[in-house]
């Protein structure tokens, strides 16, 4: 089908018509605990759960999961297999130059997977570079950023396609550390009960000597700016009436990764 | 594999999988019968430009090219196909390349004396075409088409990696929320032998009935290893599966 | 369609770092699958049936079920089997497993067609198997099967891109995460297929010389 | 490569004088890389004559009815059927080289038997013979099945009408190639060594139908065999070929019993 | 299928009495697919005896070659050269089939030529000859190759030792394949239809070569032949065969000129 241009300068119709439709697309990128599919077969995540709300309020009863790639969710999302990423997705400037972001619902550390005892005592990216400990991280993770940042050679990082392959990884020592948020590496660690490889502290990562916040939250379409600014005002309602955390904690969340940081700050960064 | 698994994601992906097969190998066959035919045309610059595109996408990786159509398409001619229709496209294309191969063969294969009989019928040459040359080299090209059908099925699983929920990708979102890599990939790859089975039987059938359509005996039973590999020579005659061979 | 010049100059040495690794993998696999389809056509024509069953069941099962999955399997299972490879050398293993049973296949095709009279002269000059086979069948068989080879080499060459979904940084892994990281498509996918083909071309032309000059 | 002038040579007519002509070659060359098979050939047949071709092997006997079938064109030269040139057609009021469609029309007045028969594989023998009548004649599928049941009880195979080619005799093959041509009501019938691939004892059978169609019709027949006797029976006419030339042509008694070349007598002591 | 008591016939002895045998055919039975090849065949052999065996087409010679060579196993029976049985040995005090490893070292002492000649293409003259004598005889390769030179001037050839097999013709292959049979220092050489594969005017060379070898050594040869002249020139018995039994054996002077059976008058009438 052929793409509609770009600017559709009245911020677009897609919330009527997905009112009128009833349902909704979610892109997933199979990622615990952001969105995924879980044993039952059903989707479930963090972001999902919110969205599911979200467009309850909205009056778009149904949701329905298209599981992708992490690095395929913004082509995906441009080329209409969904209409809204939920999946966690960090908010950042060249992101930002793709699509729209709503406000972040949620802002995270990173942590490393290491091996049981962490040998080589990796707490930060900084250590990776002191040790030479060889990293890993996944597909498109904005982990890979933080570490070049750090000083850490881009082709030396192992990207692997998602954080299981990461903890085997690690339990194998066929890499020191996985990097990823902080949610991430304690759930896969603690849903696989890995005798072998532990999670770290999180960590603050840092940009250019400042502290760099990572925050997620769903993408829009550019020309969806209606949508993006209805589901805004909810998700802020959520926020104010502490409903949000609630949603959020079964997934390992907590109080500390509550944010009021806006996309605009990020995208700004 | 739990219930849940198999019923939202395992059996949709097989039915996936086996509209994948079905679509792709229809695009491939009109693809391999345009290509096979305008490679036999009698201009020139028809015969050049078909044999163009069967170097080119017998050249490139379908994966490759599944990428590109899912990816670059969208922005470079703004054109965004599903993801499904983008797969039975680069599948299509891809096989429709090696089919050509086999097409050609197969007609060339027809003895000229028989286009002579049916010159000296004052038929058209379209009438030739269709009524005494297709009607013999069809039967010819099933053994070779069948190994490439198998090849196809394998090729499907390839979509999994622009997120068609095919078997394979039923796999991937498996393993990530149960961890039982060795269980499910082997039941995939156990679910992938099935179909290259029944897929085999059905263009075995296919077979027969055209041998018969030509006055001949059915080809003669051959032990489970054989029939499944399907004919050797036929592979062997065509190069098929060897890619720039073979497939 | 927008061409940018300097994203495809940029992208021009990941390009190469991955034909590299593309290559490695293509001639790695090359080799062991060369190595592994002659062990296949070696037990397929033992005398046993208890050792050329088995390993017919295994070649059609191998040949008859996707090379993706194959390689996710390997990836992810022989790990928990305390086997452990660097995605390389897991996409090697399941690149010339998979092609083996194709190779295989052509190892026999050429092994049928030496002469019997062949094996007899051997058997009257009273050599012994290994013997036979290493002096004899094989050097004729060899011969006969290097085009139909050649034709699998072009085949791995171009399956390698599957090793980028278990992580091997080749041409693929190298556009996907320039698309990843810059939202840069166009430029990286459309250079990595032309490679593909400006690679692939030369080298069945190359095949079809060979071919003729083995023919006759 | 002689020209005409430097070697001329006798153009034996083969229709007597004052009779109509339906085939003529006029002048027809055709070489094949670098060899000429044809040189400048003229002959002519009138309606309804049997015409028998003899000659040594590689004279150029199958190239004629090739070429009159138009499974070769000739290089230079004109040949006309009932007419109708091959070779040219008149478009617009000028002679232009014949398209495939002019082509077409004058065909449909020929039929060939081929040595190997060439019976379609794929259908069974009625069908073999009614496709080119329903398709190309236009005829409706009864009526054609009609007439093919009839050319099969001709044919002596009034049973063999849904059996496939290759459950047939090679005698049996031939004679429904023979239908089948006949099929097309062609004005005429060339048979090109008709009998030379089948196992000697069905040769008479096929040959004995051939007499009974030289004799009952009035078809014209243009015929390569080797059969002499069979030649004398049926042929009003026996042209003798050479590289490529009629060398001698007349009635059967003529030229069996008393040549006038001395390459005839020698082609004729070889093969009696 | 008839039975050995139902049919009764003569059982010549190929080697007079007293003398020693070094090849025995022990009621031989090979059969193939239903159809009785050899039934029951007994003869033997003696050191240094040049034994020519005749007879029609499919009467068996090729396969008694064949069993000599241990290509084929006989059904029952046994085979003796020289003591060691072909078929069996003794293991641990008791008779049992033999192994491949005997049966290896009782090949050791045949050689055998074939029809085809089957050099191997890929290795050059000289490798062809020096192959089973380095790895099999275990020889040094400097001293197989000084026999394989040796050799190839007996068979008049010492100028092709780089050749390869595809570079000569057949009567020139036909000779290194009897060098090659002859490096191994056989005690028997067979020989099947050794001339048959040749141009005529090749086979005078190929003969001559063998009569030389017939003439001046002490190996036993067993050679099937169609060349009645050459049988009669080398042969110290001659072996007449039909349907898979001897019928007749004796000097060559007697049997080509005096045959006592009617069929072996039959066979040669026709042959010569
Ligand atoms: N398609 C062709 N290509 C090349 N040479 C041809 C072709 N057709 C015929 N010729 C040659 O033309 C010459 C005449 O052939 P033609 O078949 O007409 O002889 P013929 O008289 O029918 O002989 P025969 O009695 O053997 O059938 C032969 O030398 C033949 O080799
Ligand atoms: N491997 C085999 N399989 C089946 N039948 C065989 C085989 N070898 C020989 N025969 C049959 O055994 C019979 C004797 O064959 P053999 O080759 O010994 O005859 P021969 O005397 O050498 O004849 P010729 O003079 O034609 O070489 C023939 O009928 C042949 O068809
Ligand atoms: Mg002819
Ligand atoms: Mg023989």
């Amino acid at each position: 089908s052929r793409l509609p241009d770009g600017d559709a300068r009245d911020g677009g119709n897609l919330l009527e018509r997905l009112r009128s439709q009833g349902t909704v697309r979610l892109g997933i990128a199979g990622e615990i605990p952001f969105g995924y599919i879980g044993k039952d077969g059903k989707f479930t995540g963090e972001a999902p759960e919110i969205a599911k709300v979200v467009f309850g309020r909205l009056g778009v009863g149904d949701v329905q999961p298209v599981p992708t790639e992490f690095a395929s969710l913004i082509p995906g999302l441009r080329s209409q297999q969904f209409d809204v990423v939920s999946a966690g997705m960090y908010i950042n400037p060249e992101r930002c130059r793709q699509v729209i972001f709503s406000d972040p619902d949620y802002r995270m550390k990173d942590a490393f997977i290491v091996a049981k005892g962490n040998p080589k005592k990796l707490h930060r990216y900084e250590d990776i570079v002191r040790t030479g400990a060889k990293l890993a991280s996944g597909t498109a993770y904005a982990e890979i950023g933080y570490a070049v940042n750090a000083g850490v050679k881009e082709s030396d990082i192992a990207v692997l396609p998602d954080q299981l392959a990461g903890l085997l990884a690690v339990e194998q020592g066929r890499v020191d550390a996985f990097a990823g948020t902080t949610v991430t590496v304690h759930n896969v660690v603690k849903q696989t009960g890995s005798r072998r490889a532990e999670a770290t502290e999180p960590f603050q990562p840092m940009v250019d000597g400042k502290p760099d916040i990572g925050a997620g939250g769903f993408a829009f379409r550019p020309e969806d700016t209606r949508l993006r600014d209805a589901f805004n005002r909810e998700l802020h309602r959520l926020k104010k009436s502490g409903e949000l955390l609630r949603i959020v904690r079964p997934f390992g969340f907590t109080e500390a990764e509550m944010t009021d940081l806006t996309a605009e700050e990020l995208c700004r960064k | 594999m739990t219930p849940g698994l198999w019923e939202h994601w395992l059996l949709p992906g097989i039915w996936i999988t086996v509209q994948l097969t079905v679509y792709g190998a229809l695009f491939a066959g009109v693809v391999a019968f345009a290509l096979g035919l305008a490679r036999t045309s009698r201009l020139r610059i028809v015969r050049f430009l078909a044999a163009c595109y069967v170097e080119i996408f017998r050249g490139t990786s379908a994966l490759v090219l599944m990428f590109w159509l899912f990816f670059v398409m969208p922005l470079a001619f703004r054109i965004a196909l599903l993801p499904m229709w983008a797969a039975v496209l680069a599948l299509g294309l891809t096989y429709g390349a090696y089919g050509s191969e086999i097409v050609r063969g197969a007609i060339g294969a027809v003895a000229p004396a028989q286009r002579e009989a049916a010159v000296a019928l004052s038929f058209t040459p379209w009438q030739r075409l269709r009524r005494v040359v297709l009607p013999q080299a069809v039967p010819e090209m099933i053994p070779p088409f069948t190994n490439l059908l198998i090849e196809l099925l394998k090729a499907t699983s390839l979509v999994s990696a622009v997120s068609v929920a095919d078997i394979t990708f039923a796999a991937q979102l498996s393993r990530l929320a149960t961890g039982e890599s060795l269980q499910i990939y082997g039941i995939v790859l156990v679910l992938y032998f099935v179909l290259a089975f029944l897929l085999t039987r059905l263009m075995r059938l296919l077979e027969r009935r055209a041998k018969a359509s030509l006055g001949q005996l059915p080809p003669p039973r051959t032990p489970l290893t054989r029939r499944l590999s399907a004919t050797r020579e036929a592979r062997r005659a065509t190069d098929l599966t060897a890619p720039g061979g073979a497939r | 369609m927008t061409w940018d010049w300097s994203v495809a100059w940029d992208f021009l040495p990941q390009l190469l770092d991955g034909l590299l690794i593309t290559l490695e993998a293509t001639a790695l696999g090359s080799v062991l699958s060369f190595t592994l389809g002659l062990v296949w056509a070696a037990a397929l024509r033992s005398p046993t049936r208890l050792v050329r069953w088995p390993v017919a069941g295994v070649v059609e099962f191998v040949r008859n079920t996707p090379l993706l999955v194959q390689l996710f399997f390997f990836y992810y299972v022989l790990p928990d089997w305390g086997l452990q490879f660097s995605a390389l050398a897991t996409g090697v293993i399941a690149l010339g497993l998979h092609y083996s049973t194709y190779t295989a296949e052509v190892y026999r095709a050429g092994i049928d067609a030496v002469p019997h009279g062949q094996w007899e002269a051997a058997v009257a000059l009273s050599m012994s198997r290994p013997r036979t086979w290493f002096a004899v069948i094989l050097p004729q068989a060899i011969r006969r099967v290097v085009p139909a080879l050649g034709n699998y080499v072009i085949a791995m060459l171009k399956d390698s891109p599957l090793l980028a979904l278990i992580g091997v940084v080749d041409m693929l892994q190298e556009a996907r995460a320039e698309g990843a990281s810059s939202f840069q498509y166009i430029e990286p996918y459309t250079m990595v297929g032309i490679a593909f083909i400006v690679i692939a071309y030369p080298a069945s032309l190359l095949l079809r010389a060979l071919e003729r000059r083995l023919g006759h | 490569m002689d020209t005409d002038t430097a070697n001329p040579r006798p153009r034996p007519e083969a229709t007597k004088a004052g009779e109509g002509e339906l085939i003529r070659f006029d002048r027809v060359t055709k070489s094949f890389g670098g060899t000429r098979v044809l040189d400048e050939l003229c002959f002519s047949v009138a309606p309804g004559r049997k015409v028998t071709l003899i000659g040594p092997s590689g004279s150029g006997k199958t190239t004629i009815l090739r070429l009159l079938m138009t499974l070769v064109r000739p290089d230079t030269g004109s040949i006309t059927v009932d007419g109708d040139s091959l070779t040219h057609e008149t478009r617009g009021g000028r002679l232009v080289p014949a398209g495939e469609k002019h082509v077409r029309e004058v065909r449909k007045k020929i039929g060939m038997v081929f040595q190997q028969f060439n019976l379609f594989p794929n259908m069974r023998v009625l069908r073999n013979i009614t496709e080119a009548p329903v398709h190309v004649l236009g005829l409706s599928p009864d009526e054609a099945e009609e007439r093919a049941r009839e050319l099969l009880d001709l044919v002596g195979l009034g049973d063999k009408c849904d059996a496939y080619p290759s459950q047939l005799s090679g005698g049996q093959q031939q004679r429904v190639a023979i239908a089948r041509a006949l099929a097309m009501r062609p004005r005429v019938l060339l048979l090109d060594e008709v009998t030379s691939a089948l196992d000697p004892e069905l040769v008479a059978g096929v040959l004995d139908l051939l007499r009974d169609i030289a004799h009952g019709t009035d078809i014209t027949m243009l015929c390569v065999t080797h059969e002499m006797g069979f030649a004398r029976d049926i042929s009003d006419e026996v042209m003798m070929f050479d590289s490529g030339r009629v060398i001698e042509a007349g009635p059967p008694d003529k030229i069996f019993t008393d040549p006038d070349h001395e390459r005839t007598r020698e082609f004729l002591s070889a093969v009696l």
